[in-house]
């Protein structure tokens, strides 16, 4: 039986509570359902955030890592919904969902997602603030969160 | 060959994409991002560290080191900063 | 800044999109929400399964251990509710929210919280199936998971 | 001294809470249970395993070799399995 991955990027915001319900709808053997949502923060007077992608790519990509979670542990289901466009203190900016029978592999393939996502996924974030507007740099912890899935 | 361009490097090229035949002896992405670094003032301000440019092929990530013969599309940005 | 952390222990479902709007409510500096919930398998034939707990001490053990994350990790604010009585597959046993600014703190406080819950809150399983009604088992994987936030 | 049983301990004395006063020999949480297996068939078997049994006093989780000295509220119980 193919595990359900959904991937969706787009500029609506996204209902966690109904994701989860798609998720989980008919079925008795999920025990565990971990998410993951990303908010825009105000952190340091930011007035608003734009995220730019790389359209067919971000999604392709996405998409494999989800099916690369779904190999990795026994998963039941993932959910990842990415955001674009221009969006202001408070907003979400993305979710991940991760189900299982057990609450592990929920955990772990929530975060492995969220690393790579992190480090590795074609998107791009501008903030704006009373300055002007300038491009998050990248943090280099997210490159090392992201290696420690790497198989060696 | 199809060029695209994402971020900072879109802004500071000015555009997001276009068409160019690079000579023969450009053979690796890295040597792409040389031969654009050379093609103006705006090429040289988005490539002026060219260690810090990310490539796709075809839109999978690939390293400097790779050779483009074949892609169709080559994407040049900044690293990534979604999630 | 006190950090709101909210402990329910109830028969009555929850809604778990409403308890993440509580949490960040009103709030620009949260830029992560991990939420876990645990929800009743219909693995073996089970028809329903009954959760009992030791009142007051239930409640006092997680929000000690609520606190206890809220001193490891720079979280903005712990939620967890836990059901009681009888559920059958399908249903919400119980959940778990964690709020930081950042996505570690609140993946790894959401994990402590629910390490902890299955190894030490008082709660207690038993499931029905067609041949009657049975007391679950304690695993030992579970103690070994609470044990590895042990501070040395 | 208030005792409370849970789980498959409750179910197996037949009560879920008793007060009871153990003789002064009686010091620890471990021969507490010892004590209490001594009082009949449904303790007995409460108790068969004591190795399995887990304790708190006063709503804190302690070890057989805790001291009862002053407790108000003594509860017996399997080993936990929520979340």
């Amino acid at each position: 039986m193919s595990i359900p991955v959904s991937i969706r990027i787009q500029h609506a915001d996204f209902d966690l509570a109904q994701e989860i319900a798609t998720l989980t709808a008919g079925r008795t053997d999920i025990g565990a359902v971990v998410s993951f949502s990303g908010i825009c923060r105000g952190d340091g007077g930011l007035a608003a955030m734009t995220l730019e992608h790389y359209p067919g790519m971000a999604e392709a990509e996405i998409e494999r890592h989800a099916h690369e979670a779904c190999a990795r542990w026994p998963l039941t289901g993932v959910t990842v919904i990415h955001r674009v466009g221009r969006l202001t203190p408070g907003d979400n900016i993305m979710m991940v969902l991760a189900a299982s029978a057990h609450r592990q592999a929920a955990f772990q393939a929530a975060e492995f997602l969220m690393d790579y996502l992190k480090a590795h996924a074609p998107f791009w974030k501008r903030e704006e603030n009373a300055d002007g507007s300038t491009w998050v740099a990248a943090q280099q912890h997210d490159d090392a969160a992201a290696a420690r899935w790497d198989k060696t | 060959m199809k060029l695209k361009y994402f971020a900072w490097v879109r802004e500071r090229i000015g555009v997001a994409e276009e068409n160019l035949d690079p000579p023969d002896s450009v053979r690796t992405v890295g040597e792409l991002i040389g031969w654009l670094a050379g093609r103006g003032e705006t090429y040289a301000y988005a490539f002026e560290k060219p260690g810090v440019i990310r490539a796709a092929i075809d839109q999978t990530h690939v390293k400097p080191d790779t050779l483009i013969a074949g892609a169709h599309e080559v994407a040049l940005f900044p690293p990534m900063t979604g999630g």
